[in-house]
């Protein structure tokens, strides 16, 4: 079997990250992009990842602490603004959110 | 997480599972990827981005990280997806799941999308001689400390990140107050 | 090495316990107050104390200066902040938290933190009925804080820090009672008087650093020894005159006093306190440490010993007639610093430094009884309305009876072995002592004498004046205030004895403590010790006439105020009163110095229909602005209204017509298209986003 | 092949470390039957001991003393049929007591019996442990949301969410105990499960006697928190009966309800496991430095024997004072026999004391060895799991506000002044 080099987990982070653009431009419902977003985060992470093992240093894996850190401040501010907008608007779906047009 | 794999890792006795279970940890992030972005119900997406979530750890492990590993499960798996599925409880409205699942514009983004698969693929080909045969070691049993290290510094000495950590807890305070104050309905 | 390695303790002590009482002051009970800010005092006393015992071991008596420098404070090692110095070459803008322990201001350091602590103990009676007792209470703290700073610096940026805080605290204590009109303006006449005089100090102090290129005053000493500078220096001159300046806004003297006598509207602690034991000697504190930039200054030292003589004789005339107890105590204060400059003035540090000393003892002593005499009184200040009180509130009356034989100069009271010194001083000392001087000095000796036991008389002999209802409510005080009393009683008896000149059989171990501060060379504290006064023995016989007759002019002036007022009843009369009303009139009203301030300075009373002063130059700048200043502006306003009608014509029709509102509407029309791109839509944005994503990726892959 | 499992019988570290994954395979599968077992135990004691609280017999029918009840309630439930409500999720509702279940045993990985008697040994064990176990909480949610019904919605909800808040304060009291492990020369600590018994037992002191009462406040809060981490008395609120009819499982029944008593009991087990391995000393015998000549070690190898001596003697007893009626001879017979078992094993594991006292290879010695330290973990962990029992018996559940309060206003601030406090505490030691 072929051994397992960096560039297998770079095209799983890339499957992972092109999932998460489509779920991001395609999908109506707020939450579900938001996980897609998540999708995307960790696709970055798992190249963070396989790089640091790739060149043998910790700085990849601490850059993807802080993006987990990341991850989890814009998920709470996400569907704080989610749970705030459902409240006034009843809905979820983003292609009903287009206030900013006007 | 697994002792099989654990082995596999740490004494090269069996070096035929770690593809093995590179694949099997690959195709699970991928299909629970694939089903958080075709499922209808929400809650659905989430079990499978949880999937992907743990997978994506379990990679993690393989590249010698036991630590980010373990963020991973605690702070999304254990903690984002608990409040994903909390916000999915609380705007639980019936009518999205009879709704269109997909915005006007998805042929549009499918393409985009499909660009950028390409445009990926296209660079891994072209710079597929820059990667290396086989990756370097990292000692795991002491990454967790080397981690540390780093942060915090030792013997009295600021670490490289102490400073950028700092920065994240603040971001962390101000996102959780934000979070707070939109949500409450009265403060 | 422990204490003197951790001196800048001292200060945080009270500084922690200001912080404590602005923090959470408000929600504190007074118990707890007591102990976080009584407690601070008491700990920085014994650390002083501690530190101080270190210090002599660590100095070996020879007087060398112990520095410790915390940080940098301002400016660095690097050349980032220097500066050209007179003589071209360019020095570091260094100042250090440091701190410079050495004799002089161990001595400080000491009787600071140890008057300091008993007048707090004192305070937590006194203020025992008071509002804002924690407010009092950290201001308190604060003032001790800055006090600290101020003799502990060992730089004159950092004394300068400790100075505008004890202004600061000065301010806001004076004006504790800030509802009361007279009080906060009695405030701000401090503040502004002092800040004349801190003028004075940071020119001089800048003056200093830009001739001799550092500000620390072991640096400064150092230079000013080493016999590079002539005597006479001109630049040193004005540095040390600019210094006066400062010293006479911060310990009273002759044009900046009158700030002094108006604190007396803060509570009686902290007239005790800051405006008589430990604030204003901050001036003869600075003026002794910059002693080898004075020696420097022939001109200077004549000036600061004229000053502090007439200062002494002026503020203890006006004393002689004063009727409020604290008020008399005020002029009192002014005139025994004026001693101290007088002392510093002809060259006798060491006597000077030894009367801040004592006086800090008696002097706070006075004002802690006449506290404890308004408390008995009810709030009473007026000594026309006192008398008898001897036997009501006893230990008050014992304690300041002894207080008011040491600031008369009894023998062998305090006050006398100090005052005589700085009266033999002033007759014989090689710099600049000239009999004139001691003339003017045994004037004063006669007159506080007088007026001491003036107070003395009224307040506690003679007949009861006080209506009875007040007469009812007389007591004693609690044990808080009546213990400093008697700590301080004893101090006054005995703290002259630590400096009993050679004439009368002592051996001046206060003078020697501090010889080494006030060496005239370098090399002094190497050089083997020799014979102190050549001249004692031949002077001897004078010396002892002097002190005989100085006792002599205390005995008669106390007899005579004995005479006029041991029996006074109501509406008993004022002697000078008596023989010489217009004299009285004038003393009475302090010479007209506030009137003749007002009229010259701050422009409160007009000269006729002229206003000068502050006010007066308001005046004419406000009618300047109305009249020259406006006047132009209005033309010129018209002209331009004039200019604006034409113009907005113009505007209307040509520019907004055709130039304006015509391209705008060929933009509308233009952008109506490029409008329907923007969805207001986020995944719309999204998409974009990847777009653009995908365009760099192609161009860093294909580049 | 046998060469292969002989190999490790020797050696001093757990098979995951060995990279034997035989073995480890072995232990996954004795965990998991002991942990089985050892729930089906605690459904009887908590019955009977419920029961004695509340001066009742409690089951006495199945089998002597109720013995074969919990058998008996198994089979039930097996056999009882497997109801999905038509309108709730089919595929969630399936999979929902499965991540519970997944959630409570995967934590078993690297719990240590003994220094080398665990499947492996992580590098992060304690983190793993506590990430893991918080993905119970997902299960719970999914469950609730699942059935598609109001009370467990309900209750699911409010599980969660005390769960989540607890795990906050929970994290921190182990993190000051964490904090302790790096007290050491070197200043470096360890997550290591293994790692931080054997910190303690270099520092010759359980966590919770270390700087007393820091340790013990950290032990208290966790004692705290996990109970309401498992949601149980007087934390329940997710089962409150008279509130919620059942809370979160109310709509399951059958075997998917036994999964979640056997998640629920699972959870319990791990997290006392957790507490044991923190702060009392893990699968450590009492003064194991002071007491440490070789006479000791036998005297403690007795322990194991001479308690299942002692539940023989008890069983036998029972037996004696059961009615001579013909009616009790099924069960006076089944009584005796389970003594007789029960007084076997003890003769067993004295008779492997006494062997490993004089036999010289080392190999005895350590079987020995891995008997007491099985034991004496078990033994810590016991303790907590009657524990449980004696809280649900005695205190009244809290109300939701009260209980949130609690775990943020109360726990979560003194775990972090405990945590700083030892900071500083450890920086000044060391």
């Amino acid at each position: 079997m072929v051994p397992i080099t960096t560039l297998h987990y770079l095209v799983v982070a890339a499957a992972l990250f092109v999932l998460g653009v489509i779920g991001v431009l395609t999908r109506r419902n707020v939450v579900i992009v938001l996980m897609s977003i998540e999708l995307i985060l960790n696709a970055v992470n798992l190249n963070l990842v396989a790089f640091s093992r790739m060149w043998g240093n910790l700085h990849g894996q601490l850059f993807a602490i802080f993006i987990v850190v990341d991850a989890a401040a814009e998920a709470a501010v996400g569907l704080g603004i989610l749970i705030a907008f459902f409240r006034n608007r009843e809905t979820i779906n983003v292609d009903e959110i287009d206030l900013l047009k006007w | 997480m697994n002792p099989v794999m654990n082995s596999a890792l740490n004494s090269g006795m069996a070096p035929v599972a770690t593809p093995f279970f590179f694949y099997m940890l690959a195709g699970l992030a991928v299909i629970g990827g694939v089903l958080v972005i075709t499922r209808r119900n929400a809650v659905h997406s989430a079990l499978a981005l949880i999937v992907t979530l743990l997978a994506v750890a379990g990679l993690y492990l393989m590249l010698y990280a036991p630590f980010v590993a373990g963020v991973q499960i605690i702070v999304y798996a254990g903690g984002i997806m608990v409040l994903f599925l909390f916000v999915i409880m609380l705007v639980n409205i019936e009518r999205s799941s009879k709704e269109r699942r997909f915005n006007r514009m998805w042929p549009v983004g499918l393409a985009a999308a499909c660009a950028l698969l390409a445009l990926f693929v296209s660079a891994f080909a072209k710079g597929k001689a820059l990667f290396p045969d086989r990756m370097m070691t990292l000692p795991e049993s002491s990454n967790t400390q080397q981690i540390a290290t780093m942060l915090y510094g030792e013997a009295g000495r600021m670490g490289q990140y102490t400073f950028a950590f700092e920065i994240a807890s603040l971001l962390l305070l101000v996102a959780i107050l934000g979070a707070v104050i939109m949500t409450k309905k009265k403060i | 090495m422990f204490f003197l390695n951790h001196i800048w303790l001292i200060p945080l002590f009270p500084a922690f316990g200001a912080a404590m009482m602005f923090f959470f002051g408000r929600r504190l009970q007074k118990a707890t107050v007591n102990a976080v800010c009584v407690g601070a005092v008491v700990f920085a006393f014994l650390f002083a104390c501690f530190t101080v015992v270190e210090y002599t071991h660590f100095a070996h008596g020879t007087g060398h200066p112990f520095e410790k420098i915390v940080y940098t404070w301002l400016g660095s090692g690097d050349a980032h902040l220097s500066f050209l110095k007179k003589d071209g070459t360019t020095a570091q803008f260094n100042a250090d938290a440091g701190f410079l322990l050495d004799p002089l201001s161990s001595i400080w350091l000491l009787f600071v933190t140890g008057v300091g602590m008993l007048i707090h103990i004192y305070s937590v009676g006194y203020m025992a009925h008071e509002g804002g007792y924690y407010r009092f209470f950290g201001y308190m703290n604060l003032f001790m804080f800055s006090m600290l700073t101020l003799i502990l610096a060992n730089n004159y940026m950092l004394l300068f820090v400790g100075w505008e805080g004890v202004g600061l605290c000065s301010y806001l204590l004076i004006g504790f009672y800030f509802h009361r009109k007279s009080a906060s303006d009695a405030a701000n006449k401090a503040f502004i008087v002092n800040r004349i005089g801190d003028a004075g100090f940071i020119l001089g102090a800048l003056t200093l650093s830009w001739y001799l290129g550092s500000f620390r005053f072991t640096d400064i000493n150092t230079l000013a020894r080493s016999g590079h500078f002539a005597i006479g220096d001109p630049v040193l001159t004005a540095a040390a005159l600019l210094l006066f300046v400062g010293a006479c806004g911060k310990s009273a003297q002759l044009p900046l006093y009158v700030w002094l006598p108006d604190a007396m509207e803060g509570p009686t602690p902290v007239s005790a306190l800051i405006h008589a034991a430990t604030m204003v000697t901050a001036g003869v504190y600075m003026v002794a440490r910059s002693n080898a930039v004075f020696v420097l200054a022939p001109t200077a030292m004549k000036t600061v010993a004229i000053i502090g003589a007439l200062t002494a004789v002026f503020a203890a005339s006006i004393g002689l007639v004063q009727n409020d107890i604290k008020r008399v105590l005020a002029y009192s204060t002014v005139s025994q610093l004026g001693y101290m400059f007088l002392a510093l003035g002809v060259g006798a540090f060491a006597a000077g430094v030894f009367h801040v000393f004592t006086h800090a003892f008696f002097k706070a002593l006075l004002f802690l009884g006449s506290g404890s005499v308004i408390h008995a009184m009810s709030g009473e200040q007026d000594m026309r309305n006192m008398g008898n009180l001897r036997g009501r509130i006893p230990t008050t009356f014992k304690t300041m009876f002894i207080a008011t034989l040491a600031i008369a100069g009894i023998p062998p009271l305090a006050g006398f072995f100090s005052k005589d010194e700085i009266l033999w001083q002033a007759w014989r000392s090689a710099d600049g002592g000239f009999p004139y001087l001691w003339l003017i000095g045994f004037g004063t000796a006669l007159m506080t004498a007088f007026y001491m036991a003036r107070l003395i008389f009224l307040t506690f002999y003679g007949q009861p004046r006080m209506s009875h209802e007040v007469e009812h409510h007389i007591h004693e005080s609690p044990k808080s205030m009546t213990g400093p009393l008697v700590v301080l009683a004893i101090c006054s008896v005995c703290a002259g004895w630590l400096g009993v000149p050679a004439s009368l059989g002592g051996t001046n171990a206060f003078g020697k403590f501090l010889e080494p501060v006030f060496a005239r060379e370098v090399a002094a504290s190497v050089a083997p010790a020799e014979p102190q006064e050549p001249a004692g023995e031949e002077h001897r016989g004078l010396e002892w006439t002097l002190m005989l007759l100085s006792v002599g002019a205390a005995v008669v002036g106390g007899g005579w105020a004995y005479g006029h007022y041991a029996n006074a009843g109501k509406d008993y009369p004022e002697p000078i009163a008596v023989k010489a009303p217009p004299l009285y009139t004038v003393l009475y009203n302090k010479w007209f110095v506030d009137e003749a301030y007002d009229y010259a300075f701050t422009g409160r009373r007009k000269i006729g229909k002229i206003r000068l002063g502050a006010m007066g130059a308001g005046e004419a700048s406000s009618w300047f602005d109305a009249k020259i200043i406006d006047g132009a502006v209005n033309d010129v306003g018209w002209v331009t209204r004039a200019v604006a009608t034409l113009s907005t014509w113009w505007d209307k029709w040509i520019i907004d017509g055709v130039g304006v509102n015509g391209p705008a509407i060929l933009a509308r029309m233009i952008s109506y298209p490029a409008r329907l791109f923007e969805w207001g839509l986020v995944q719309w944005y999204a998409l974009v986003m990847v777009a653009g994503l995908l365009g760099f990726g192609v161009y860093y892959v294909w580049k | 092949m046998p060469n292969f499992i002989m190999s490790y019988l020797g050696s001093t570290v757990t098979p995951g470390e060995a990279g034997n994954q035989f073995w480890a395979l072995i232990y996954v599968l004795i965990i998991f039957a002991g942990v089985s077992v050892a729930v089906i135990c605690m459904n009887w004691i908590e019955r009977k001991a419920l029961a004695h609280f509340q001066v009742r017999l409690g089951p006495m029918r199945v089998g002597p003393h109720g013995l074969l009840q919990p058998i008996a309630d198994a089979l039930k439930l097996m056999l009882k049929e497997d109801i999905i409500p038509s309108e709730a999720d089919q595929f969630v509702f399936w999979v929902a007591p499965l991540i519970g279940l997944l959630a409570a045993f995967t934590v078993y990985t690297v719990i240590p019996f003994g220094p080398s008697q665990a499947v492996s040994d992580m590098n992060i064990g304690i983190l793993f442990m506590l990430g893991v176990s918080s993905l119970g909480v997902l299960g719970i949610v999914v469950a609730g949301w699942a059935s598609n019904s109001h009370y467990p919605l309900i209750g699911a909800l409010r599980s969660s969410a005390q769960m989540v808040s607890y795990e906050v304060a929970m994290g921190l009291a182990v993190v000051s105990a964490i904090l302790m492990t790096s007290l050491n020369a070197s200043g470096t600590g360890t997550l290591s499960m293994i790692g931080i018994v054997q910190a303690q037992q270099q520092q010759g002191v359980w966590f919770i006697f270390k700087f007393f009462p820091l340790g013990l406040i950290a032990f208290v809060i966790f004692a705290i928190a996990m109970v309401a981490e498992t949601n149980r008395a007087p934390f329940d609120m997710a089962e409150a009966e008279s509130e919620l009819t059942a809370g979160y499982h109310t709509e399951y029944s059958g075997l998917r309800w036994s999964l979640f008593m056997l998640a629920e009991y699972a959870a319990m087990i791990a997290v006392s496991s957790i507490a044991v391995t923190l702060w009392l000393g893990g699968w450590m015998r009492p003064f194991p430095n002071l007491l440490n000549a070789p006479a000791w070690d036998f005297i403690f190898s007795l322990f194991p024997g001479l308690t299942f001596l002692g539940l023989a003697a008890i069983a036998f007893v029972g037996t004696a004072r059961m009615p001579a009626d013909s009616f009790f001879k099924i069960q006076r017979i089944g009584l005796a026999v389970f003594a007789a078992l029960l007084g076997f094993i003890a003769l067993l594991l004295l008779a492997i004391a006494v062997a490993g006292r004089f036999a010289d290879a080392s190999v005895g010695a350590r079987f020995r060895d891995g008997i007491d330290y099985i034991y004496w973990f078990v033994l810590k962990v016991a303790v907590f799991m009657y524990l449980f029992i004696w809280y649900r018996a005695t205190w009244p559940r809290y109300r939701f506000d009260q209980l949130m309060k609690i775990g943020w206003k109360v726990m979560l601030p003194i775990s972090l002044g405990v945590l700083v406090v030892t900071a500083i505490v450890g920086v000044i030691v060391s």
